[in-house]
């Protein structure tokens, strides 16, 4: 019990950690800095609206700075258990109200840090992510394709229209009509070269064929499995706008995202033990895995906890290196860019194609970061080679063997 | 009665034949087909036939084939992909066109001779499955057949019977 | 050590969580890997990610829902902080096995140890050598026992407890724990504890490989049984008598130490002499080398002091001539000179020629210049005889309990039968060994000790010098550390981590943390310099017997005294000199087999064979191969210790022969009635390497240090062509305009008098690259897959010069220059080849499928899965560096080695990808290491450290032969060492402009 | 045209006449084969057996099978590869060549040599497949487009130029062996009694009729081809000289391989067509066409290309002593006096020395002496490929790398079967083949017949 508190405290630390390192160097928008906090460390148990709506705590708005001051705010924030004890009257009453639920101490946040989030809650969340801009294109895709459709089928149905228009015509002017298959068939006998043409036409396009299905094979695009827990992307990131880096934190650090591990779903649903859609089943079943009594909020004694087996769904083949830190922290890409809009999916597949053909023609369009200090020397150089045109990921040897095969 | 006919004469030596070729036309009449066994030199001229194109076909081939090669060698190595291969320059197609010379020369012979081996079998609509025309089978072992369509004309059909008959011919039949 | 430093503040936030139970709280499912079938072959398939095997695992079994295999990912169900699933973790600990000391750095990945570094504390601490490298991998050994065995059934440790405490209280007679030396004060202190538990308890320390000699020659000369530590980084001559210091003779340090005072840019260099009878590491590195007899040594050390004596006008002692009286005149003078700065040893195992030594030592003044007796060495202590009356005890039936600790008798001692005999007379025989050995196959109980880098512990190697030892990953079976047995026999219930740490802070340092992140505490020694008390006159008489054939038995850096002889990496490991993986054999000098009509030669397939021996000792007789070695002394023969394991499992098992049943009263010099016949019967060597000239050509370029001072371009001729522009360097007449290189230009220097080919490099590059063993069979027919291999060339009799000179034939000329030199004035050279990174490269030129290409950075990319295996690159490479595949070496019974078991695969590094069958590999340059710290560099927004990327075997060579570096930052220290007049590249004349560059080897002779 | 100079020998002996000559082309095919044939046959079919295990073998197990190692990555593979494409040029260089030289006694001979030069080059493209690692990605030699990016072949590699070439030179000589047939097998197709051989036939002669504008596009049509085939031939042992010649390993690096490697393939090539054809002659009895006349005119090529081997062996020897390069003298002394020696020597008697005994017209015109000598020629050459590969590897730079070869009996095995194979494919082919180009035979008939001439 109290080493898995712990454990919980150490994660929230963790998670924190890196949050900050990585946005010290956006540290002039302070507004993107209070979102990232907030969405890795507040999001959880905070909806960003009106009070009312609860997950955890309250739902978080404007109307806080109404009833509270900003120096009781850094004191709760800091440390709530400690204002509790102090005996702050309006402390215990919120801890009676949300059951006795001691909020997370954050005691490394800086007054800095603690104004950022307050005036992200302040601003409220902005309008348009990114993610949508996905969807929408990916949508009109599709209309294009079927308003190409539409013309075709236009186009058939004219032709057919002439041939009758042509026929009756020749019936009026009682012209002898032949058989317009025989003709063909006589057409055909008469010079058989044609045949030939088009015996070499047929062999080249069947060819064709089998070469398209080939390249498919072993391209898992829309692969969705069925997942031990009917995990919901679309209500945690999508409706509570949980960021992906609470979960998935290592993305940043390391090249695996990593899937997050039970503790730190126990974070949220220590508290939280009903769902929106399913109910008590599918939470149960992390209780199950972590050996937790949601009744009694306690952790079963020496319970044999057995892991949960997500199914993977992005399976890159093991000859190819592929590190996330590398693309979400130093190129800074969206996770929508390669996993589409998870925010959007009850059930997540796999939105790309995961080639590598996909994979070059990203590092052929993408351009680099060139005012990284890495590339320090570089930057002249590169302005008059490439006269001031973007420097794109294969023109630093971004399309070599062995960046990805080692 | 003005039905057109087709009078056949059968000859046994290839000299024979041109000699016949040459007079029956002089005769000025038509010789429209002869089947030999093997080619008659200056049988062609003889018959009037003309001139076979099938070089200059060849050649503009073997053009396509290189300028294809070429194409593929600037689009391959050069444009789409470029790698420093063993420090090799790829930077423009002709710094890197000693390497390309043989494959471009293998790419305009494949080229060459296979489309117009093509263009000839279609050009005598020869394929798989496509029967003889001869109208007589020895015409591959060692007889040689000359074939003169007529309007049937019985006078005319005679004058042709008996033109063959002078220059040699071994069999004559008609239909 | 930028890792390190984050493990450092990770500990700042919560101590606790070092602790080992905490950190590993997750099982190793590797028990459930074993039940599961589909597991099984999914964890053959993996390659990079190894991941399953702990927290983050993906685990793979074919639905038939779906087409490809579902793979499932099983994350943590509590997350240990330091561990970020694909970043590395470094953690500081230390290694003490075969006397031999080392402090690491272990790279761990997914709490799986997979790379040691020598973490080069500043002190006199031992380097990493190639059995210390290849020790992890031990720890995945597949032999190991998964339970504690009772009389060699699986028991539970409860049962063990019970009985065995039982047996100790019951027990009258002595109860003895056999060890050799043990360096950890905290576990010398609970044996101490256990001794006032049990009065009857008492310890018999034996060192496998005695020291006794020079422990009591010591105490002969200061009254002090101890190990003095010595500096040859101080010394500017050294003279060692059949000491192979640089290898196998006190401590892998020496090496190190023996190269700093080795460079010639600081305008001098140490001399170095070495009288010795077989060729060895320090011999081939030597500026002059003597081979003489054993029997010999006596007479030519005794004869150096006469002459010193002279020097110093003291009264001679009467020595009898010998055959190399004028070298060691010269010797005798330049020592005379060198007083103070000199130093002399001797790897005799007779007592009065250590006296003698020592005598001489102190006659030059070394004492406390260039051999401290202050801070002394604590790896050796044992006493030859202690052991002796261990066995005749037993014998007697003076013993009831006998304990084995990390000491195998019944396979190192020479008389290892009459030991068994007295053994059985014991009532209870426990074992500590964590694999059957042959001693513990004996024994009624094992109760295997957890491996090194399972286990807590402390060392003090040296005076002064305290270094812990922390566990890496938890154990892996049910293994139970010694320690923690002990206090549980003593019926404590605190655990030896408990211990450890009170006595850490009672004795040593408060801040444990701190230890714990350096890996190592120092305190100023404070006992003073002993005085030398030898007073008594040496003698010249104490000559040992001379006969005609004369036996030295050696250590190989691979196999060492055979504890990892089931280390699949080391038996692959070619022995520096003879280049045999797999073997030990008789040795034997050229001229020597010609009288004995004993031949080496070689088959069809260029593999050699050689004649089969019948070499009898006293009583003993075994049947070995014979090695012909060139520059070893006529009738000396050598053996190899550690061969000949019986009972150690599927590597080691049986191979070669066991040398220590020579070992007769604890000496490495075997003198006396030894016969030697030749016997029908043919052996099949596996052999690295089967030319060993340089055929005159200019491969390792060599001056020596007089002509280098006068001009440092000396022995390194620029090879010029003739063109229009003139004499021009190969690589500025190049056809083509280059490929623009700008963010790095990766190159790797390689000092080629810093090498002393050890081979530790080539272990290391084992252990990052994943690169597989292929057994005796394979390496026979060429097929190591070595990345980077050690050249050792001979030089030969005939030169180019000689033969214009006598006007030999050309043919006859090179027939000549294929035999190595006869004679005493055989040199070696070494020189590590691994893949040169052309820039214009010839086997990127003709891959058909441009699966090897260049980089901008300069490397040489080698695609394996874009390979189709045409082998066309490797025929095109003047290096021939290139590995191919011949068959599927991992998951494959006919190369069941590590990478055919589950557990071997657990040292796989999963950055590396495994080559399959049909594919070309070669030396990547460690990319991944470059990959990575790019990526850091990048993340952390600044430039590239120069010495932030270090090539695997970079870090492993302890002499520093290897940098490597950006040679785009101009004052990185690759770009210096370009510079520099001894740099050269190899085969320039080919023009494929290499990113690898060698540096002269300058030797120190006399002029 | 018609008429030659009387001096001149017949070609064709024994009073033939046009029907005759028919019959005897037709005979062998239309009769069933004797005991010779099937004893023959039956060895080769399970040499070729024996073989495809072999292979199957390697690709199930390695290539680890065969007698290779790090230094030395090519040995028997390729050294057949090269024996076999070298084979492969006699009978395209004849046709094509002789063709524009308007030599008539190729007449007789170039069908067969044609059919010989394919199922060599089948053999042959046996070994650059099989002597890949992973064989079964070896489609990525082609610039297909694909999912990698697309990633693309790399054209500075002589590899892919001998992809290119071979494929080319395969492609190529078989339509052109084809269209050659065509007329012939309208001849067998006009004389067949039973229907399914009448059926057979009439597909495989694509309805040839011979008239007169047939017969003049075909001439055009071989002409031409013979034009394309010429350098075509000449390129692609050029080529595969060049997989050696591009390379950096002494006694690879050689500028004067393509000529002198053409010059052995039509040496070694010609030798093949001489083993064959002195068997033929006799299995189906063709001695009227095949005659002594003939055969004494491919000893003298073959003596031409032998010396012109011979020089080439000697200026190498003499560049090598003469560039004053270490590892180039070396290179050649080794394989001299190497541990290859008798490689070398075998080399030089069977290629250099041997040839020269065809300057007495006695020995030229010596069927038993000209059969041991053509065996001797081939065996000289596959020893000569032996010695580039081999001994140039074995010893190249690096002594501490040097090393040596000795095949598995997977490498042998293989190279029997391919041998096994080559003879299947021949013996099925002068059954079922019109052995002779007889359309183009009858033609000179009237100039060269004995008959004809006697006149």
């Amino acid at each position: 019990m109290n080493s898995l508190l712990s454990s919980f405290v150490k994660n929230v630390i963790v998670v924190f950690l890196f949050t900050t390192c990585l946005s010290t160097f956006l540290y002039s928008q302070d507004i993107a800095l209070g979102e990232s906090l907030y969405k890795a460390n507040c999001a959880s148990c905070h909806y960003l609206g009106p009070e009312e709506k609860k997950l955890i705590g309250p739902g978080l708005n404007d109307e806080i700075f109404e009833e509270h001051t900003i120096e009781w705010l850094y004191k709760w924030i800091r440390n709530s258990a400690e204002l509790i004890e102090s005996g702050d009257k309006v402390a215990n009453e919120l801890y009676e109200e949300y059951n006795k639920a001691v909020m997370t101490a954050f005691p490394h946040f800086s007054n800095q840090d603690i104004d950022n989030i307050l005036e992200y809650i302040r601003v409220g969340p902005p309008e348009v992510t990114a993610s949508n801009e996905q969807v929408t294109t990916s949508i009109e895709g599709s209309e294009s394709n079927t308003s190409l459709y539409i013309i075709l089928s236009i186009l058939l149905f004219n032709i057919i229209l002439l041939v009758h228009v042509k026929n009756t015509l020749k019936n009026a002017a009682s012209v002898e009509r032949t058989n317009f298959f025989a003709s063909v068939f006589y057409w055909l006998k008469a010079n058989p070269s044609v045949i030939v043409f088009a015996s070499i036409l047929i062999v080249f396009s069947g060819m064709k064929g089998c070469w398209n299905t080939l390249s498919t094979i072993g391209v898992a695009q829309n692969y969705q499995p069925e997942q031990p827990i009917a995990f919901s992307h679309k209500i945690h990131s999508g409706d509570n706008g949980i960021d992906c880096n609470y979960c998935h934190h290592t993305a940043r650090s390391s090249k695996h995202a990593g899937i997050p591990s039970v503790n730190v779903c126990m974070n949220c649903h220590t508290y939280i033990n009903e769902g929106a859609i399913t109910g008590k089943e599918e939470i149960n079943k992390i209780y199950e895995a972590v050996g937790f009594d949601p009744n009694t909020r306690t952790y079963i004694p020496n319970y044999d906890q057995k892991p949960v087996e997500w199914v993977r769904i992005h399976n890159l083949p093991d000859l190819a290196y592929f590190n996330h830190s590398q693309h979400v922290n130093v190129a800074g890409l969206e996770c929508q860019t390669c996993h589409g809009p998870v925010e959007e999916m009850e059930e997540v597949y796999q939105y790309s194609k995961l080639t590598m053909g996909w994979c070059v023609n990203c590092h052929r369009e993408t351009e680099i970061d060139t005012d990284n200090p890495y590339y320090h020397d570089l930057h002249k150089e590169w302005i008059d080679k490439y006269h001031g045109e973007e420097v794109t990921v294969d023109m630093i040897g971004g399309r070599e063997c062995a960046k990805c095969h080692y | 009665m003005n039905k057109e006919k087709v009078i056949y004469g059968l000859y046994g030596d290839d000299d024979v034949i041109l000699d016949a070729v040459k007079t029956i036309r002089s005769k000025g009449h038509q010789v429209n087909e002869v089947y030999s066994p093997f080619p008659i030199h200056g049988l062609d001229n003889a018959m009037g036939l003309k001139y076979s194109r099938l070089a200059i076909c060849s050649f503009i081939y073997g053009c396509i084939g290189a300028s294809c090669a070429l194409l593929m060698f600037w689009y391959i190595m050069i444009y789409d992909w470029p790698m420093n291969i063993g420090g090799k320059p790829n930077f423009t197609l002709n710094e890197n066109m000693p390497a390309f010379i043989p494959v471009t020369f293998e790419m305009t012979v494949f080229f060459g001779a296979h489309l117009m081996v093509i263009t000839f079998l279609i050009r005598c609509g020869l394929y798989p499955g496509s029967t003889s025309k001869s109208p007589d089978s020895r015409t591959t072992d060692d007889k040689f057949l000359m074939e003169i369509h007529t309007s049937g004309d019985e006078k005319e059909v005679k004058k042709i019977k008996d033109l063959m008959k002078i220059t040699g011919a071994e069999e004559i039949n008609e239909k | 050590m930028k890792e390190e430093k984050k493990y450092y503040n990770s500990l700042n936030h919560n101590v606790e969580n070092i602790n080992k139970a905490n950190e590993f709280d997750e099982k190793l499912p590797l028990e459930a890997m074993m039940e599961n079938a589909d597991t099984l072959s999914a964890s053959s398939t993996t390659r990079r990610d190894f991941l399953k095997f702990l927290g983050f695992s993906s685990v793979a079994a074919t639905l038939a829902s779906c087409e490809a295999p579902v793979v499932k990912s099983i994350p943590y169900l509590n997350k240990p902080e330091e561990i970020t699933p694909g970043n590395p973790v470094f953690y500081a600990s230390s290694y003490f096995s075969e006397n031999v000391f080392g402090s690491l750095l272990v790279k761990t990945r997914e709490g799986r140890p997979i790379l040691l570094n020598s973490s080069h504390n500043p002190l006199y601490g031992g380097g990493v050598n190639a059995r210390c490298q290849a020790s992890v991998l031990s720890l995945y050994d597949s032999n190991r026992l998964k339970k504690p065995l009772k009389n060699s059934s699986e028991t539970s440790w409860n049962v063990i407890d019970r009985e065995i405490v039982q047996k100790l209280k019951n027990s009258t007679k002595k109860v003895v724990l056999l060890t050799p030396t043990i360096i950890s004060p905290s576990t010398q202190s609970l044996i101490d504890l256990f001794k006032s538990k049990y009065s009857n308890f008492n310890v018999v320390v034996y060192d496998t490989i005695s020291k006794n000699a020079i422990l009591s020659a010591n105490y002969k000369s200061f009254g002090k049984r101890f190990i003095p530590t010595y500096r040859f980084d101080k010394s500017d001559f050294i003279v060692s008598f059949g000491a192979d210091f640089l290898s196998e003779w006190l401590d892998p340090a020496h090496a190190r130490q023996y190269t700093l005072n080795r460079k010639p840019e600081n305008g001098k260099m140490s001399r170095h002499y070495q009288f010795e009878s077989l060729l060895t590491v320090t011999g081939a590195n030597a500026d002059k080398r003597v081979p003489i007899k054993l029997s010999d040594q006596p007479k030519y050390i005794l004869r150096l002091y006469d002459f010193l004596l002279d020097l110093a006008n003291k009264k001679s002692i009467k020595t009898s001539k010998t055959q190399h009286d004028d070298i060691i005149r010269d010797v005798a003078n330049e020592l005379w000179l060198n007083k103070g700065k000199s130093l002399i040893i001797s790897g005799s195992d007779m007592i009065e020629m250590q006296v003698v030594i020592n005598a001489i030592n102190q006659l030059l003044g070394n004492y406390e210049k260039t051999i401290s007796t202050t801070i002394h060495s604590n790896v050796y202590s044992s006493v030859d005889d202690d052991i002796i009356n261990l066995t005749s005890d037993m014998n007697n039936n003076n013993v009831d309990v006998v304990m084995f600790l990390n000491t195998n008798p019944v396979y190192t001692l020479s008389d290892s039968d009459s030991f068994k005999n007295a053994l059985s007379k014991v009532s209870t025989k426990i074992s500590f060994s964590d694999s059957l050995d042959e001693t513990s196959a004996l024994c009624d109980y094992v109760c295997p000790d957890t491996n090194y880098l399972e286990s807590w512990g402390d060392l003090n190697p040296y005076t002064g010098f305290y270094v812990l030892q922390q566990p890496t990953i938890s154990p892996l079976f049910d293994s139970r550390q010694v320690q923690d047995s002990l206090l549980k026999w003593m019926g404590r219930d605190d655990i030896y981590y408990d211990y450890l740490r009170n006595y850490c802070k009672n004795n040593i340092s408060t801040n444990w943390n701190k230890i714990l992140h350096d890996g190592y505490h120092s305190n100023k020694s404070n006992n003073n310099s002993l005085k030398y008390i030898f007073k008594d006159k040496i003698d010249n008489n104490i000559l040992s017997k001379s006969s005609d054939i004369e036996l030295q038995l050696y250590l190989k850096s691979s196999i060492g005294t055979g504890t990892h002889a089931n280390n699949p990496w080391l038996q692959e490991l070619p022995d520096p000199i003879s280049k045999v993986t797999w073997d030990n054999y008789l040795t034997i000098s050229p001229a020597q087999a010609r009288d004995l009509d004993l031949k080496n030669w070689h088959v069809s397939n260029g593999a050699l064979d050689g004649d089969m021996v019948n070499i009898t000792v006293g009583k003993k007789t075994i049947k070995c191969p014979i090695y012909i070695q060139p520059g070893q002394a006529y009738g000396v023969l050598g053996l190899a210790f550690g061969y000949g394991r019986t009972e150690v499992g599927k590597s080691g098992q049986n191979v070669g022969v066991n040398a220590f049943s020579f070992y007769n009263n604890f000496s490495n010099a075997q003198t006396e009635n030894i016969i030697i016949e030749k016997v029908p019967g043919v052996h099949e060597f596996a052999c690295t390497q089967n030319s060993h000239t340089m055929m005159g050509r200019n491969i390792v370029k060599e001056t020596n240090l007089a002509n280098y001072l006068k001009d440092p371009k000396s022995g390194n001729k620029q090879f010029l062509l003739h063109s229009h522009k003139g004499n021009v360097k190969p690589s500025e007449l190049s056809l083509w305009e280059e490929h623009e290189r700008d963010v790095h230009f990766w190159n790797m220097s390689i000092d080629l008098n810093a090498c002393t080919g050890c081979g530790a490099c080539v272990v290391a590059c084992h252990a990052e690259n994943n690169v597989p063993v292929v057994g005796k069979e394979e390496v026979r027919k060429n097929r190591d897959m070595h990345w980077l291999r050690i050249d050792r060339y001979y030089s030969s009799d005939m030169t180019k010069e000689i033969a214009k000179k006598e006007g030999v034939g050309a043919v006859e000329m090179y027939k000549k220059m294929e035999e190595p030199s006869d004679s005493e004035s055989l040199e070696v050279v070494f020189q590590p080849v691994m893949c040169q990174h052309c820039n214009h490269a010839p086997c990127e030129t003709v891959c058909p499928v441009a699966a090897t290409t260049h980089s901008r950075e300069g490397l040489n990319h080698m695609t394996y899965n874009r390979c189709i295996g045409t082998r066309y690159c490797m025929n095109n490479c003047p290096y021939k560096v290139r590995r191919f595949n011949w068959f599927n070496y991992s998951d494959n019974t006919q190369f069941d080695y590590h990478m055919n078991d589950d557990l071997g695969k657990m040292v796989l590094n999963p950055d590396v990808t495994v080559r399959s069958r049909g594919v070309m590999e070669k030396c990547t340059m460690c990319i991944q290491n470059i990959q990575k710290s790019k990526l850091d560099a990048k993340k952390e927004r600044r430039k590239i450290k120069d010495g932030e990327i270090a090539c695997a075997c970079e870090k492993a060579c302890d002499t520093g032969a290897i940098t490597f570096g950006d040679a785009m930052d101009k004052n990185s220290r690759v770009s210096v060492e370009k510079k520099n007049p001894r740099s050269y590249y190899l085969i320039e004349e080919l023009n494929t402009q290499p990113s690898v560059f060698y540096k002269t080897k300058v030797r120190n002779k006399k002029v | 045209m018609k008429h030659e100079a009387s001096i001149r020998e017949p070609l064709i002996i024994g009073n033939k006449s046009l029907h005759d000559i028919s019959e005897d082309i037709a005979k062998p095919i239309e009769t069933s084969a004797n005991k010779w044939w099937w004893s023959l046959f039956l060895l080769s079919a399970l040499a070729m057996l024996w073989g495809f295990g072999c292979i199957f073998y390697t690709i199930g197990t390695g290539i680890g099978v065969w007698g290779l190692n790090n230094t030395i990555g090519w040995a028997w593979d390729i050294t057949n590869f090269v024996w076999w494409v070298g084979i492969g040029h006699a009978g395209t260089l004849i046709s094509a060549v002789l063709l524009l030289f308007r030599q008539k006694w190729r007449l007789s001979i170039n069908r067969s040599s044609e059919a010989m030069t394919i199922f060599a080059v089948v053999q042959a493209g046996l070994f650059p497949l099989i002597h890949m690692g992973r064989l079964w990605v070896g489609y990525w030699v082609f610039p297909l487009p694909n999912q990698y990016g697309s990633l693309w072949v790399n054209f500075n590699s002589p590899l892919l130029w001998d992809v290119f070439a071979i494929s080319t030179y395969f492609s190529v000589s078989l339509v052109f062996w084809y269209m050659g047939l065509i007329p012939d097998f309208a001849l067998i197709r006009d004389r067949a009694i039973k229907p399914l051989a009448k059926k057979v036939y009439t597909i495989l002669s694509f309805g040839w009729s011979g008239t007169a504008k047939h017969w003049q596009r075909h001439e055009v049509m071989s002409l031409v081809l013979a034009g394309l085939a010429t350098p075509l031939v000449l390129s692609v042992h050029s080529i595969v000289s060049m997989d050696f010649a591009t390379s950096v390993i002494p006694g690879w690096h050689t500028t004067i391989f393509p000529p002198y490697f053409v010059a052995g393939a039509i040496f070694s090539g010609f030798a093949m067509v001489q083993t064959l054809l002195l068997v033929m002659r006799k299995v189906v009895n063709m001695e009227s066409y095949i005659t002594i006349q003939h055969i004494e005119m491919m000893n003298i090529i073959i003596m031409v290309t032998g010396s012109i081997v011979g020089i080439a062996y000697i200026t190498e020897l003499f560049i090598a002593w003469y560039s004053g390069v270490e590892y180039e003298q070396y290179a050649f002394l080794n394989r001299a006096t190497g541990p290859y020696w008798w490689a070398y020597w075998a080399m030089m008697t069977c290629n250099v020395i041997s040839p020269q005994l065809m300057w007495f017209k006695k020995l030229r015109r010596n069927i038993v002496f000209t059969f041991i000598l053509s065996i001797f020629v081939n065996i000289g050459m596959w020893f000569e490929r032996f010695v580039i590969i081999v001994t140039s590897l074995h010893r190249d730079f690096l002594p501490s790398s040097w090393s040596m070869f000795s095949p598995t009996f997977v490498d042998i095995g293989i190279f029997i079967g391919t041998i096994g194979f080559f003879m299947v494919l021949f013996l099925l082919y002068s059954r079922t083949f019109p052995v002779i180009a007889q359309a183009e035979l009858k033609t000179i008939l009237k100039s060269s017949g004995d008959n004809y001439k006697k006149k």
